[in-house]
């Protein structure tokens, strides 16, 4: 069995033995966190595995395997990753691993919750590895739907409207996507040969620039909805609300970082043309997106909605990074991809754990906590300051990868636009100083918090292996961002 | 030479900050005291070392060389990069000197200060967090790392203002002065961005050296609202100099931040930290001085002015001794950078430079020493206000002593540290701009008044009804007093202008011996009056303030700037611009969303109501559907 | 054939009767009456079959065997019709249209 | 005469059947379905198709009709005023009727329905049906004949079994012969 297609494989494994082996709670995070602890150690053996590749096969792909799936009309199962992928493949792992510690303590239905997540997991595996339009589209869904699951069944709040939305909203750009790619299927013989799925033999065909105009659009935004693209991100913070903590640490952390990535490795690399006539349009929108996700974050009242707001800001700076065109900004908008997701995971557990022992997550109710959580309360307020992008933390070389990068945009209003998203720096390090100040700092809100438990063993396992990368890619980036950039260069010779 | 052994400089902090931080709960209070004292015992021992090895050798034909040491840290494109390391220059190796000259004695003195505090390590820490970023700022080798270390500063300064973080006050401080800064540093990053886009380096060599293409071609560059980039990008840069020095209009957050611990107040808001601003524009100095004649540097010297002489009014009128001392330091850094910005660049000329420098490092004495001595004050009484204290000096005779050596430095008073680089900047402004120069003499006649004030009220006067007798401070709080006392006398007679200069090459400077006689008289003068409103309890302070009404309340609200800023983050951008954001996001955007699915499902039941069950509601949609295709097949037939 | 009446006029009043009937069928709210409207349909539609046969081919008897066919096929429908109905009475105690709209789910 | 005779036929025959679709007394509707009925066996008369009226007048005028009174009576009582139809549906329905007859109408009218010369049976015999029906030859009926008896006998059975009802109600008593009201409310 090839080294990627066990990504796939071990989830479903997984929930096999869940399913007939796992009696109660604690078999069932025992399976969990063994086969997650394994998926962990692929993917840390995968870039490694990747790194050693990479310096004797100079394709774009590497690790590459084809196999036709559905042939009449050229479907194939075909894999390969490139530096990108992989370190999407290895955020996966860790947001799982960490937060199967965080569900530690799941009282209700926890087999089939943990079930549920890894199914999901092996769809958002699938879907990085994929090199085959439809099999990606397939995986895509694969990790979508069980979110309703998830949501709706162990959710708070009105989860079961939260959920709908969610599923529904994702569902709609699902089908606006699904047009998109196969407008690309159908165009894809434009230089004759047959049709294709395969995305580095569409690569090389010359789609004609009126198809491009009209599909570019409908696969770009069919992806950015998960992306939390201006106006298409309201499903994300009722959505976050409302689902439980480990899945709103996959969702946020995860799944809506495949919205960059389909961007970028479909709608961008396989419609140039419609790419650069379109840039303008959703570079506004999406240095809006930045901004206005900054503000309404300040506004809230309710922790996790003040999260989500972030990650609308957040994920927009990657859309407005992505659509910069150099690779500078590329690479900046990959990194803080990565860094997104494990600070926003870090906060999602975090929050979970400060709503576990409160029960409220309403800012005004909470107070001084951090002298009673020591741990819990450092945590935050690194995790704050690491989101604000204070150097040393991965957010700081994310964002001022994409700052320095956009800024080398020769037009006049590319840079512009780059100064007034640059600005929302000030009003990030606003919003999450005041929530750090309110409920970590300060007197104890409530006499009741007193006596609230410590943080657990699994609780410190989880941040710490969030809070190792994050580390790690703030003191040491250039290995990664290198990396990064070769693996840029297919997309920069195609577009540019 | 080599003198890639001061890389270890910031990074012995750094490991203290690792090792304090990770284990704060398992090392000792009595331990991590001693661990962080003796850790910035060998920076500085490594710094002096440096600074006398680089100021005896460091010349090549009478010009001091600079050291650049660094290694890759973040590749942007092919011309841009960012470089971690040390860059050895004269200015660096004085800051070095000062950052841990201070940060040492702050060491000592908190051992005894926070004495039985619950997070005593965790203290230490942070302080050695704050010596490693401001020793990154001093030694960065390019404005990337500057700004690394900018943001790095500002943090650590966010964490100790913060340090009593149950306390409200402490926490909105905190708050307030992150913030602040933060948004000051925007201008920065974007002037960075700026400069970078249109040189295509970081690196402070190549942005300031004279013989390289880049300062030429800067006067030509695209212009914006009559200026060109380059000195609008040399404007932004200095407005995160602004913020991070507590100037105009950015200085709001500096009074407040005196919520944190007195020692944190000495070393940041004092000494280090706040002097950031004026080393970035020495850093910077030989772009400011030649992009378009200067016009940024003259921004420098009239923010500087300004600062100064609003901050020195405000003094005058506090009562909380820490936020006397705080806008003093405004006042003072104002000072510096009036300085720099009335220098010039070539020999004798570059007078302003050298004493901006030179006031940094005596400033840096007596300040510190002011504000420990204020902490040992505050220590014995337990309050911050003037209005609780007086008579002290029976009680506390060191601090007694070393306050009032500081207080004559920072006054002017002829043979201390203070009068002799005083007196080199308004040298410097009176040759370059009469205007400036009045208003630096005001200066110091109100500094000179303000200090006394603060003197007198503290230590002579009547007893005030204390708690419990106030006593000296313990011996690890009142060696560093002395030490920085006697600096405060002998700073001064260091011949900076052998070491530190514009153009890197050393001149001579004189005593102006006029204009040092007219400044002392105007610090004597200041002195005098001090004496007569304050030595004894009199009315004549009140009466001097009602005189003048409503000015003196003005000032004594500051001006209102708190005021101004609250209205226009609270009421403009939280409630104007925040609150409509999110309202436009859950009553536009999502209903928008919600309506498409409410049209949905609305539409649905219509269909749904179709589907009636009724029989004759099918047979006639039948008939209906018979009757029209065959209308249309009849029609179809007929043509 | 009637003399003096042609095909046309015949063929117009099995299409006026067999509409009525269509009427009947859409407006009537009882069953029973529902069921007397499709007996007017039928009998117009027997009526066709006679007629066409005495006009067109008046050599055959296709016609009339047919109608025959539709009478019992009419008696068959009505007896079994009643009983449903009455099978239906029983259980809701209604033969209104409106209340049998159990079709839908 | 034929034709007057037509003609009044024809009078009838709308009129009634107007009339029993619009009543309001369901046993008049009743009636008035009877003289269209009638009518019709006039028409057959008419063509002298004897047998056919004959069978028209005895099945549907003796059987089906007393059927449906019976129906009727077995439901409601016999002066039982219906419910008056809404407007907007009989508007609808009238419609709908009126442009399925005008199309009908213009399709009868415009077609060109060819002279006939052949010769006609004088008049039908009874025994000319029963041949026909029962002829296996080119032209007999014989199949369709034996259906419609299956048919017959089937519904037949079928009408038994329905009109009997369920033997059982919801609560497992055994129900009676009207048990109806038992089923209902154990609903």
């Amino acid at each position: 069995m090839d080294i990627l297609s066990l990504f796939v494989i071990v989830p479903i494994l997984i929930v096999l033995a869940l399913t007939f082996f796992a009696k109660d709670l604690k078999q069932a995070r025992l399976i969990s966190v063994v086969g997650m602890g394994i998926q962990f150690a692929m993917s840390i053996n995968l870039i490694f595995a990747y790194i050693k590749e990479r310096a004797v096969n100079t394709n774009i792909m590497v690790f590459t395997k084809d196999v036709v799936w559905y042939e009449t009309f050229n479907i194939h199962y075909s894999i390969g990753v490139d530096a990108i992928s992989v370190v999407m493949i290895a955020l996966t792992a860790v947001v799982l691993l960490a937060g199967v510690f965080i569900s530690w303590k799941i009282d209700d239905l926890p087999k089939e919750f943990f079930i549920s997540l890894i199914a999901l997991s092996s769809g958002v595996f699938g879907f990085f590895i994929s090199t085959d339009l439809f099999t990606m589209f397939v995986f895509y869904e694969i990790a979508v739907i069980p979110m309703y699951l998830l949501i709706g069944i162990w959710g708070s709040g009105p989860k079961e409207n939260s959920a709908m939305k969610l599923t529904l909203m994702l569902m709609g750009a699902s089908a606006v996507l699904s047009v998109g790619i196969l407008g690309i299927y159908f165009n894809s013989n434009a230089d004759g040969g047959p049709l294709t799925f395969n995305i580095f033999e569409i690569a090389q065909v010359n789609i004609p620039v009126a198809a491009q105009n009209i599909f570019y659009p409908l696969t770009f935004i069919g992806f950015a909805v998960i992306g939390a693209l201006f106006p298409f991100h309201t499903w994300s913070p009722s959505g976050h609300a409302s689902a439980p903590t480990a899945v709103s640490m996959l969702h946020a952390g995860v799944l809506m970082k495949l919205g960059g990535y389909g961007v970028f490795r479909i709608a961008m690399y396989l419609l140039p043309v419609g790419a650069l006539n379109w840039s303008d349009f959703f570079l506004v929108l999406s240095a809006f997106g930045v901004i206005y996700g900054a503000f309404a974050a300040i506004m809230q009242k309710d922790l996790k909605y003040v999260n989500a707001y972030a990650s609308v800001s957040h994920l927009s700076l990657v859309l407005f990074a992505l659509l910069m065109f150099n690779r500078t900004a590329w690479t900046g908008a990959i990194i803080q991809s990565l860094s997104h997701g494990l600070l926003t995971a870090m906060f999602f557990a975090l929050i979970g754990m400060v709503y576990g022992r409160t029960h409220t997550r309403e800012i005004e109710k909470l107070g001084g906590i951090m002298k009673i959580l020591p741990f819990i309360g450092a945590i935050y307020v690194i995790t704050g300051l690491a989101y604000l992008g204070l150097p040393g933390f991965s957010g700081f070389v994310a964002e001022m990868t994409i700052f320095v990068g956009a800024f080398q945009h020769p037009d006049l209003f590319h840079r512009i636009l780059t100064i007034v998203v640059v600005s929302s720096i000030v009003v990030t390090s606003v919003y999450i100083l005041r929530m750090v100040g309110k409920i970590m700092m300060g007197p104890l809100s409530n006499e009741e918090y007193k006596d609230l438990p410590k943080a657990t063993w699994f609780e410190k396992t989880g941040l710490i292996l969030l809070l190792i990368p994050v580390i790690m890619i703030g003191v040491l980036p250039l290995g990664l961002s290198e990396m990064l950039k070769e693996s840029i260069q297919p997309f920069l010779e195609r577009l540019l | 030479m080599d003198f890639s052994y001061t890389i270890l400089i910031p990074l012995i902090p750094l490991a203290l900050f690792v090792i304090l931080g990770l284990f704060s709960k398992k090392i000792p209070a009595s331990i991590s005291g001693w661990l962080g004292s003796l850790g910035l015992g060998t920076s500085i021992a490594l710094s002096l070392y440096t600074a006398y090895h680089y100021f005896m050798d460091g010349k090549l034909e009478g010009v001091y060389q600079t050291f650049v040491y660094k290694q890759t840290w973040l590749i942007f494109t092919d011309k841009l990069h960012i470089d971690l390391g040390v860059l050895i220059d004269p200015i660096s190796v004085m800051m070095m000197v000062v950052v841990t000259t201070i940060s040492f004695m702050v060491h000592l003195y908190s051992r005894g200060y926070m004495h039985g505090d619950d997070g005593y390590t965790r203290f230490f820490a942070y302080l050695a967090l704050f010596s490693f970023s401001m020793l990154g700022l001093v030694l960065a080798t390019n404005l990337f790392q500057m700004y690394i270390f900018w943001e790095l500063v500002g943090a650590s300064s966010f964490l100790l203002i913060g340090y009593y973080y149950t306390k409200p006050s402490a926490v909105a401080a905190a708050k307030k002065a992150f913030i602040v800064t933060r948004f000051a540093d925007l201008g920065f990053l974007i002037g960075i961005l700026l400069i970078s886009y249109y040189t295509g380096t970081f690196d402070f060599k190549d942005l300031t050296s004279l013989d390289g293409m880049l300062i030429a071609g800067w006067g030509a560059s695209a212009s914006f609202m009559g200026l060109s980039v380059f000195t609008w990008g040399l404007i932004l840069i200095y407005m995160g100099g602004v913020g991070k020095s507590a100037m105009l209009p950015f200085h709001i957050w500096l009074p407040d931040a005196m919520e944190g611990p007195t020692p944190v107040s000495a070393l940041i808001h004092a000494a280090t930290m706040v002097v950031a601003g004026v080393y970035l524009v020495a850093r910077l100095f030989p772009a400011y001085y030649f992009v378009e004649d200067g016009f940024a540097l003259q921004v420098v010297a009239y923010v500087g002015a300004i600062s100064s002489l609003v901050a020195a009014l405000i003094a005058v009128t506090q009562t909380d001794i820490k936020r006397v001392l705080a806008f003093s330091t405004m006042s003072q850094i104002g000072y510096m950078m009036l300085a720099l910005g009335v220098s010039k660049y070539e020999g004798h000329e570059g007078l302003g430079y050298m004493a901006s420098m030179f006031h940094l490092f005596t400033h840096a004495m007596f300040k510190a020493l002011l504000f420990l001595g204020a902490g040992s004050v505050i220590h014995a009484v337990h309050s911050n206000y003037m209005q609780d204290m007086g008579g002290l000096r029976k009680y506390m005779p060191v601090t007694h002593i070393t306050f009032l050596i500081a207080a004559l430095s920072i006054a002017g008073f002829p043979g201390f540290a203070g009068f002799f680089s005083k007196d080199e900047i308004l040298v410097a402004a009176f040759e370059s701009n009469k205007l400036i120069y009045y208003s630096s003499v005001l200066v110091a006649g109100l500094t000179a008044f303000y200090m006394f004030r603060l003197y007198f009220n503290i230590f002579w006067g009547e007893d005030r009804k204390y708690k419990h007798t106030p006593h000296e401070s313990p011996l690890s709080m009142t060696i560093p007093l002395v030490f920085l006392a006697f600096m405060s006398i002998f700073a001064g007679y260091i011949p900076f202008s052998q070491f530190v200069t514009a153009d890197l090459m050393p001149f001579e400077a004189h005593l102006n011996l006029p204009l040092a006689a007219i400044a002392s008289s105007v610090g004597i003068i200041g002195i005098i009056i001090a004496f007569i409103f304050y030595k004894k309890p009199s009315d004549l302070p009140e009466r001097f303030a009602n005189a003048f009404g409503f000015i003196y309340k003005w000032i004594y609200n500051k001006l209102y700037f708190d005021e101004l800023y609250i209205f226009v983050t609270k009421k403009i951008l939280f409630g104007v611009v925040a609150f409509s954001a999110s309202w436009f996001d859950k009553n536009v955007v999502d209903s928008s969303m919600i309506g498409i699915g409410n049209v949905t499902v609305s539409v649905s039941n219509k269909i749904k109501g179709m589907q009636s069950g009724k029989l004759q509601d099918y047979a006639m949609s039948f008939v209906g559907g018979i009757v029209v295709i065959a209308m249309v097949v009849f029609y179809i037939w007929i043509n | 054939m009637i003399a003096g009446i042609s095909i046309y006029e015949i063929l117009t009043l099995s299409s006026i009767l067999f509409f009525i009937g269509i009427y009947g069928f859409f407006t009537r709210d009882n069953l029973i009456t529902v069921l007397m409207a499709v007996e007017l349909i039928l009998n117009a539609s027997a009526v066709n079959f006679v007629l066409i046969n005495t006009y067109l081919y008046p050599d055959l008897l296709q016609g009339a065997v047919f109608s025959i066919f539709i009478i019992a096929l009419a008696a068959a429908e009505t007896a079994l019709a009643i009983a449903i109905i009455i099978n239906l009475y029983r259980i809701i105690y209604s033969v209104e249209v409106k209340d049998t709209e159990i079709m839908k789910y | 005469m034929e034709r007057i005779i037509f003609y009044i036929l024809a009078a009838v025959i709308i009129l009634f059947a107007v009339a029993s679709v619009t009543s309001r007394k369901i046993l008049r509707a009743v009636i008035y379905l009877l003289f269209v009925l009638i009518g019709i066996a006039g028409l057959y008369f008419l063509v002298d198709y004897n047998f056919l009226a004959a069978i028209q007048l005895t099945v549907y005028g003796g059987g089906i009709i007393v059927l449906f009174i019976f129906a009727v009576m077995l439901i409601h009582h016999v002066e039982l005023v219906l419910e008056k139809t809404a407007l907007k549906k009989k508007l609808i329905a009238g419609a709908l009727s009126a442009s399925g007859l005008a199309v009908t109408l213009w399709a009868i009218s415009t077609y060109p329905f060819p002279e006939t010369s052949a010769t006609a049976y004088s008049s039908i015999e009874v025994a000319d049906i029963g041949r026909i029906l029962l002829s296996y030859e080119d032209g007999g009926f014989i199949l369709p004949f034996e259906v419609i008896s299956v048919l017959l006998v089937a519904v037949m059975i079928g009408s038994i079994v329905i009109a009997k009802g369920r033997k059982l109600v919801a609560d497992g008593s055994p129900k009676t012969e009207d048990g109806s009201e038992k089923l209902t409310e154990n609903k």
